[in-house]
């Protein structure tokens, strides 16, 4: 049952990188920025369908809400205040291509050395992760080993990233805000 | 900008269900997935959802502009404030097991209160954020 | 069949997209689109390096069964977190530049600025 | 309880202050508290330092997890001196910040301005004091985004395009630095900078190292502005405010130096990044062309911001090849670079921005006369020039003096002639200055032109003595610096 | 005890700070000057004192700061040859100081606190040079003659002499960067001290050709020597006040500059070891002896055909400085000696010529040498000092020059090096053929009124001040012919 539903997952996953693929040239080939914005938000979604086929809900639900929701919002926002269209230039596509092709085949190349998708005895599950999920219910209480290593083991990670977004919620405010009433521009 | 009655009607009768929503996933983030980060953007989107059938002023009405910032800066004084009590208790910063006499009960209560602190921060900004284009769109237009 | 590897491959072709994109587009907003799809590769490589074959999501049930790497994920949900925080500074910023400049043009902003360090070597 | 816990202190108290500015209602109170913050953890790193130079290295688990389970603080003396630097720096910065502020950013603003101040000055912390490699990019993420913000906050329009390109720029390299992390997990299963040490030797020679060290690379190169990179770094010095200027040109890139070595020699090891790979030539050939190229675009600018940004590319070149060249006495000179470049550019910054205060602008001929004007001022500027010659008598002069060992030690005569050529570059850039402040009258339109207060000029004369004093008596820190660089050859 | 014998370089080296102290904040000039002088008359007891303790009572004395780089000391020693620069430059600074006193006054220059704070430091800094025990003290003080005598060069800051000055700290600091510096570091890599040690530190260290390579460097890096391919700063520093050309020709800096060549040949390579080194060279062993006869010779028909009478000095002093190195390049004992009474006698000699064009010019306004006939008769101190000069620089008796080209030409024969000979005749005949028309002019050719020369005699003779410290100096000229032994036991006894 394990089998089939694993090679289900297989099947799905490949389908779902191509999508991936498709939609990612299709992001950078759009012209207009409103279509790009919401293809953006599209390809977030299957993103987030990719992490539940490799058994991460929790990023998955983060993406979801948060790359197709938040911030094609603030996207939507953005292009509200500067206009959609976007200037087509010319030239400038050549070498940046050449560019991209070779990193993009040296990193495939170098992708060989990796170890097996999807083995479990890889030094990545073999290493701290498996402390965690043997312990972290005996040590926290707390079934979901992602909020335990999220809140507790890796606590302080955490506690960076509330900074980081609330620094990103600061700069925008410094950068934009006219904290309602007063409206003297800086 | 235009009425449409249905829409408004529609989001009226689901925030307090997403608030709820919200609520369950900050709360039962421990044994399923989700947690304070989740929460708060739906939470937020809650609010969003309902800026956007009504116009900005009148969610600000509801959710004043200084009262986001405070919430703000609660959730991060709470986050540090939880670090620097388990220093006052004899742990480490962010050693929740020094809460408790049982190490996995202190756990427990650490994580809860460390979700909601991340639940606010992330709410408030998200708020903030939408505040500050909402607000340049508004007299842009 | 070779299928392995797919994963990395198609994380590493689509952070070459999404640098294609931040390179070759003049449009200040349509970069900070392709840089999202630029990070959010990283996040794809992350979890791919954490799947494990036929295993469950790291919710421990009272049945043993093996489990996915669960500290991608963690790790992956500060990464996404750090992405929206830069886009929504980088759309502030956009913003501004709206303002100040009235394009978001990479070459137009370029040639004013130029026009702008003439007059002021001139006033001298 | 307090001393127990000094290393998460450190960074922690900026933080809540941090927090705790954005709702201050009163006029000067962000600041006052953006101060005291500062220097309440400049004290704490001054305690620990003084723990360190007898010779402990203080290890701190966060949340009482034992690593590599959880995230640990691992402060040593390479990391204890350049918390003192930037610590030093910002609080030399944050007093002298408040009047530029004051004139620079909006009222309403300023609250925010502080706020994002003292969570840049805490992520720079967060990073040198961490032993995880996952909590340097978060913390590395928290700075850069701060500092995307704070550059924006220039008055000039400019100063909104500089920012993005360094948000852009910076973003990239953020996730090859990720991508790295991610590879050097995924062949060692662990985060922990010591322990990924140890995994990593039985695996070093496999592609996905190699990859990961050559990400690793590029993604800090852009952090740092090496040569072909450092197009953010001169337009955001540029254009930023003054007392941003000033902080940033001290403290991130010599962050980003820092990161640079603990990874290439911590983790990989010299041996393995700079001869295995072709890594050394490259860095040496970028510094050595960046001190060149760098140099000779500083001479030929008219704007002393853009001059001096300049300027701190062609140095960052100096700690490029010290790094580079990989023996002993480069990595020395490379620290010693680093530290006080941090110091006395700082000082510069901020002696131009008092000038550009007082004479409304920084362009070379705001300079005419300003020696008689501002006597005090152009001292310390000139001072910290000299240092960045390598006048003997400046610290400076003993960077500059390893480096050469370096180059004779491991036989690169190339090398040995750009240092010469490039001080002699240097001082040319910065006599020009000299000349017009000096020999030149300034014009009768000016107005009248008055020294800069005591709250700037305190913290410029006080930078830019700290450079004469470690070059009149060296032998501490040189002391000091080979003890580091023995402990990253050595282990 | 490290204190009991260092006071002495110690109050030596503080005299010259405390008079640019007194310099920059007395703003009454008076009390300036007074201040200056009677500062300055204890730089020459202390000297004295000085040589009492080394000569005398043959004393050691040195002292030591502290470490400016690992394994280097900030370090002062007085060893023969510092000992006789120190000299100099007590006796010149005094006279030099007492003259510009009142050529400034006569025209009424500005900025006096700057020129003298400035004069001060410079002297200061050469006698830092003088008393160096290493390499990199000695450079150290070799920049800082330069920095503090750059705001000397251009002191009416006109156009022309700002790119005179830019011209004389680009090559000065040029050389000595990319040249003098590199040097320094080789050495203290191979020899693993750069302290100046009786009998040199690389010998035997290093393979020969290497060490001429190190030579090399050195020669190209103190272009203070004014040898012909880096002697462009000399004559175009000419924009300065006449005190400072005096000050940089005579005392501070070329002497700096030859100072430091010698100091190297002696105490880092040491005589023998350079005979050795450059006999394995063969005939190009000897280029630095060609080098500067080739100078030599240049420098004088180049000072031939000048009218105005700086340029003329400017030149004349290329040649002569190369005179002592000539006599350095054969390095034998004679020729380091003679080198030594060369340096001192050409600075003695020389600054009376600066001084005599810097009277004519602050009384009658003439520049060029053309102008000059008659002033012999209106002037007649004045001139009778500057004859002394020439025939000093000419090398006749009875004046301490003959001294040094005779001890060069006994070495040259001794060393069986004729060209030395044959150059050095010739150098003597054009110096005579230079020196001389002056003189004649000055003395025996009537005022020609005509062709843009004015005639008037109402400015007669230069201030008393100013008189006073050429004859004083013409007298030290002779004296020392009359009494040469202390000097020239002094100078036996360097590298000893």
């Amino acid at each position: 049952m394990i089998d089939i539903l694993h090679n289900i997952n297989l099947v799905a996953n490949i389908l779902i990188l191509v999508f991936l693929l498709c939609i990612g040239v299709s992001v950078v080939r759009a012209r207009n920025l409103l279509v790009a914005s919401v293809l953006l938000g599209i390809f977030s979604i299957l993103m987030a369908t990719e992490y539940l086929v490799l058994a991460a809900p929790d990023v998955a639900i983060t993406e979801a809400s948060v790359g197709a929701g938040i911030s094609t919002v603030l996207l939507l926002l953005g292009i509200f205040l500067v206009g959609e269209k976007e200037k087509r230039v010319k030239g400038r596509k050549l070498l940046p291509f050449i560019m991209v092709v070779s990193i993009a085949a040296m990193l495939v190349y170098a992708s060989g050395g990796l170890p097996v998708f999807g083995s479990g005895s890889s030094p990545a599950q073999s290493g701290v992760a498996s402390y965690y999920t043997k312990n972290s219910v005996i040590e926290t209480g707390v079934p979901n080993v992602v909020t335990a290593v999220l809140a507790s083991y890796r606590g302080y990670d955490t506690f960076g990233e509330t900074l980081v977004i609330f620094t990103a919620g600061i700069a925008v405010l410094m950068l934009l805000g006219k904290f309602g009433k007063n409206k003297n521009k800086t | 900008m235009q009425e449409i009655v249905v829409l408004r009607v529609v989001v009226r009768l689901l925030l307090p269900f997403i608030l709820m929503y919200a609520l369950y996933i900050l709360f039962h983030g421990e044994v399923s997935p989700g947690g304070g980060f989740q929460a708060g953007v739906i939470f937020a989107a809650g609010f969003i959802a309902y800026s956007l059938v009504n116009d900005l002023a009148s969610l600000q009405k509801i959710l004043p502009h200084f009262v986001v910032r405070i919430i703000n800066a609660l959730g991060v004084l709470i986050y540090a404030g939880v670090g620097v009590t388990t220093m006052f208790m004899g742990g480490r910063f962010l050693g929740f097991s020094a809460f408790r006499v049982l190490p996995a009960d202190g756990q427990k209560l650490g994580i809860m209160l460390v979700e909601v602190g991340i639940g606010m921060v992330v709410f408030s900004v998200i708020m903030l954020v939408f505040y500050s284009f909402g607000e340049r769109s508004g007299d842009d237009s | 069949m070779t299928l392995d590897a797919l994963n990395y491959w198609v994380s590493f072709i689509l952070m070459m997209i999404g640098f294609f994109g931040i390179v070759s587009s003049g449009n200040l907003l349509k970069k900070l689109i392709c840089l999202t799809i630029f990070q959010v590769s990283a996040l794809l490589f992350y979890i791919s390096v954490g799947y494990v074959k036929g295993a469950a999501a790291p919710i421990i049930k009272d049945v043993i069964i093996d489990y996915v790497n669960p500290l991608p994920h963690v790790l992956m949900l500060t990464a996404i977190v750090v992405g929206v925080a830069s886009m929504a500074v980088g759309l502030a910023i956009t913003v501004r530049i709206k303002e100040e400049y009235g394009t978001i043009e990479e070459d137009e902003i370029a040639e004013l600025d130029f026009k702008k360090h003439k007059r002021e070597s001139k006033k001298k | 309880m307090i001393f127990a816990n000094l290393p998460v202190l450190l960074v922690i108290i900026p933080l809540i202050a941090a927090a705790i500015c954005t709702v201050l209602p009163w006029k000067h109170s962000p600041w006052a508290l953006a101060t005291f913050a500062t220097f309440a953890s400049f004290l704490c790193i001054c305690k620990i330092v003084v723990q360190i130079y007898a010779g402990s290295t203080i290890i701190y688990p966060m949340g009482g997890w034992l690593a590599p389970y959880g995230i640990e603080y691992r402060i040593d003396k390479l990391s204890a001196i350049f918390l003192l630097l930037i610590s030093g720096v910002a609080s030399f910065a944050i007093v002298y910040g408040m009047p530029a502020t004051q004139k620079e950013v909006a009222e309403n603003k300023q609250k925010f301005f502080y706020a994002i101040y003292l969570l840049c000055f805490s992520g720079l912390l967060g990073v040198l004091a961490t032993n995880d490699i996952f909590n340097i990019y978060v913390f590395l993420e928290i700075s850069s985004i701060a500092t995307y913000a704070l550059v924006a906050m220039g008055k000039d329009r400019r100063a909104l395009v500089a920012s993005f390109e360094y948000l852009i720029l910076g973003t990239i390299g953020a996730t090859f630095f990720l991508i790295a992390i991610g590879l050097v997990y995924s062949m060692t299963g662990s985060l922990n900078i010591s322990d990924i040490a140890i995994k990593i030797r039985p695996v070093v020679n496999t592609i996905p190292i190699k990859m990961a060290c050559a990400f690793f690379t590029v993604g800090l190169a852009l952090k740092i502005g090496i040569f072909p990179l450092h197009l953010w770094l001169t337009n955001s010095y540029t254009n930023a405010p003054t007392f941003v200027s000033s902080f940033l040109s001290g403290t991130t890139t010599k962050v980003g130096v820092y990161i640079l070595i603990r990874i290439t020699y911590g983790v990989f090891g010299h041996d393995f990044s700079y001869i295995d790979l072709p890594l050394g030539q490259i860095l040496i050939l970028l510094g050595s062309v960046g001190i060149l190229v760098a140099s000779t675009a500083a001479i030929l600018q008219n704007n002393v911001k853009r001059m001096l940004a300049y300027s701190s590319v062609a140095q960052i070149g100096y700690i490029i090849l010290g790094i580079g060249m990989a023996n002993v006495p480069g990595a020395s000179g490379a620290i010693i670079q680093a530290i006080f470049h941090g110091v006395s550019k700082a000082a510069m910054f901020m002696a131009a921005g008092a000038i550009m205060l007082s004479v409304k602008g920084v362009r070379l001929e705001h300079f005419e006369g300003i020696g008689r004007r501002m006597p005090l001022t152009i001292t310390a500027f000139i001072i910290s020039g000299l240092s960045l010659v390598g006048i003997p008598g400046t610290a400076g002069f003993i960077a500059k003096w390893y480096l050469l060992q370096a180059a004779i030690a491991s036989g690169m005569w190339t090398v040995f002639a750009v240092i010469i050529i490039s001080s002699l570059l240097t001082l040319t850039y910065v006599w020009k200055i000299i000349e017009v402040a000096f020999f030149e009258h300034m014009d009768a339109g000016r107005g009248s032109v008055n020294e800069a207060p005591l709250i700037m000029l305190i913290p410029m004369l006080g930078l830019s003595f700290i450079t004469i004093i470690f070059g009149v008596w060296p032998v501490y820190m040189t002391g000091y610096v080979s003890q580091i660089v023995t402990a990253l050859f050595g282990g | 005890m490290q204190f009991d014998n260092s006071f002495l370089i110690q109050f030596a080296l503080s005299v010259p700070l405390l008079a640019a102290f007194f310099a920059a904040i007395i703003p009454y000039r008076n009390v300036r000057d007074s201040f200056m002088v009677t500062t300055s008359l204890a730089l020459p007891f202390f000297v004295f004192k000085i040589y009492q303790f080394m000569v005398v009572g043959n004393g050691v004395l040195e002292w030591k700061l502290y470490e400016i780089i690992p394994g280097i000391f900030l370090h002062f020693k007085i060893e023969p040859l510092g000992l006789i620069f120190a000299i100099v430059l007590a006796a010149l600074w005094v006279v030099s100081l007492v003259y510009s006193i009142g050529y400034m006054r006569k025209n009424n220059e500005g900025n006096l606190c700057r020129f003298f704070a400035f004069f001060c430091i410079s002297i200061f800094a050469s006698l830092g040079l003088a008393f160096s025990a290493n390499l990199v003290t000695l450079f150290i003080f070799y920049e800082l003659i330069t920095l503090a005598t750059y705001p000397l060069v251009i002191h009416n800051r006109s156009a022309e002499s700002k790119k005179a000055g830019r011209l004389y700290l680009g090559v000065l600091t040029a050389t000595s960067a990319i040249f003098l510096l590199p040097a320094i570091i080789l050495t203290f890599n191979a020899a693993g001290t750069t302290d100046f040690t009786v009998g040199g530190i690389l010998t035997g260290k290093i393979a020969s050709d290497f060490a001429m390579f190190i030579f090399v460097l050195y020669i190209l890096g103190t272009a203070k020597a004014a040898l012909i391919p880096l002697h462009k700063w000399l004559p175009a520093a000419m924009v300065a006040p006449t005190p400072v050309s005096a000050l940089l020709h005579a005392v501070a800096v070329v002497n700096a500059g030859i100072f430091t060549i010698i100091k190297v040949t002696v105490y880092i390579f040491s005589i023998n070891n350079l005979t050795k080194i450059t006999s394995e060279f063969g005939q190009y062993g000897d280029w630095l002896l060609y080098l500067s006869a080739f100078t030599l010779i240049i420098g004088s028909i180049i000072a031939l055909t000048r009218n105005k009478f700086k340029e003329l000095l400017a030149y004349s002093t290329i040649s002569q400085l190369s005179y002592a190195l000539m006599a350095l390049a054969m390095f034998s004992p004679k020729g380091l000696i003679a080198a030594i009474l060369q340096m001192v006698a050409h600075s003695l000699a020389k600054i009376i010529m600066f001084f005599t064009q810097g009277s004519v010019y602050a009384v009658s306004h003439k520049k060029k040498i053309s102008e000059l006939s008659g002033m012999g008769r209106v002037m007649p101190y004045t001139f009778a000092a500057f004859s002394v000069a020439a025939i000093s620089i000419i090398g006749l008796p009875p004046t301490l020059g003959f001294l040094a080209k005779w001890d060069m030409l006994e070495g040259a024969v001794e060393g069986e090096q004729f060209i030395v000979v044959v150059v050095i005749a010739l150098g003597t005949m054009l110096n005579a053929a230079y020196f001389l028309p002056i003189i004649y002019k000055a003395f025996f050719e009537k005022e020609k009124a005509g062709n843009g020369i004015v005639i008037n005699r109402k400015h007669g003779e230069a201030p008393v001040l100013m008189i006073i410290s050429i004859c004083s100096t013409a007298i030290m000229v002779v004296a020392l012919f009359i009494w040469p032994e202390k000097l020239i036991a002094l100078a036996g006894m360097v590298g000893k």
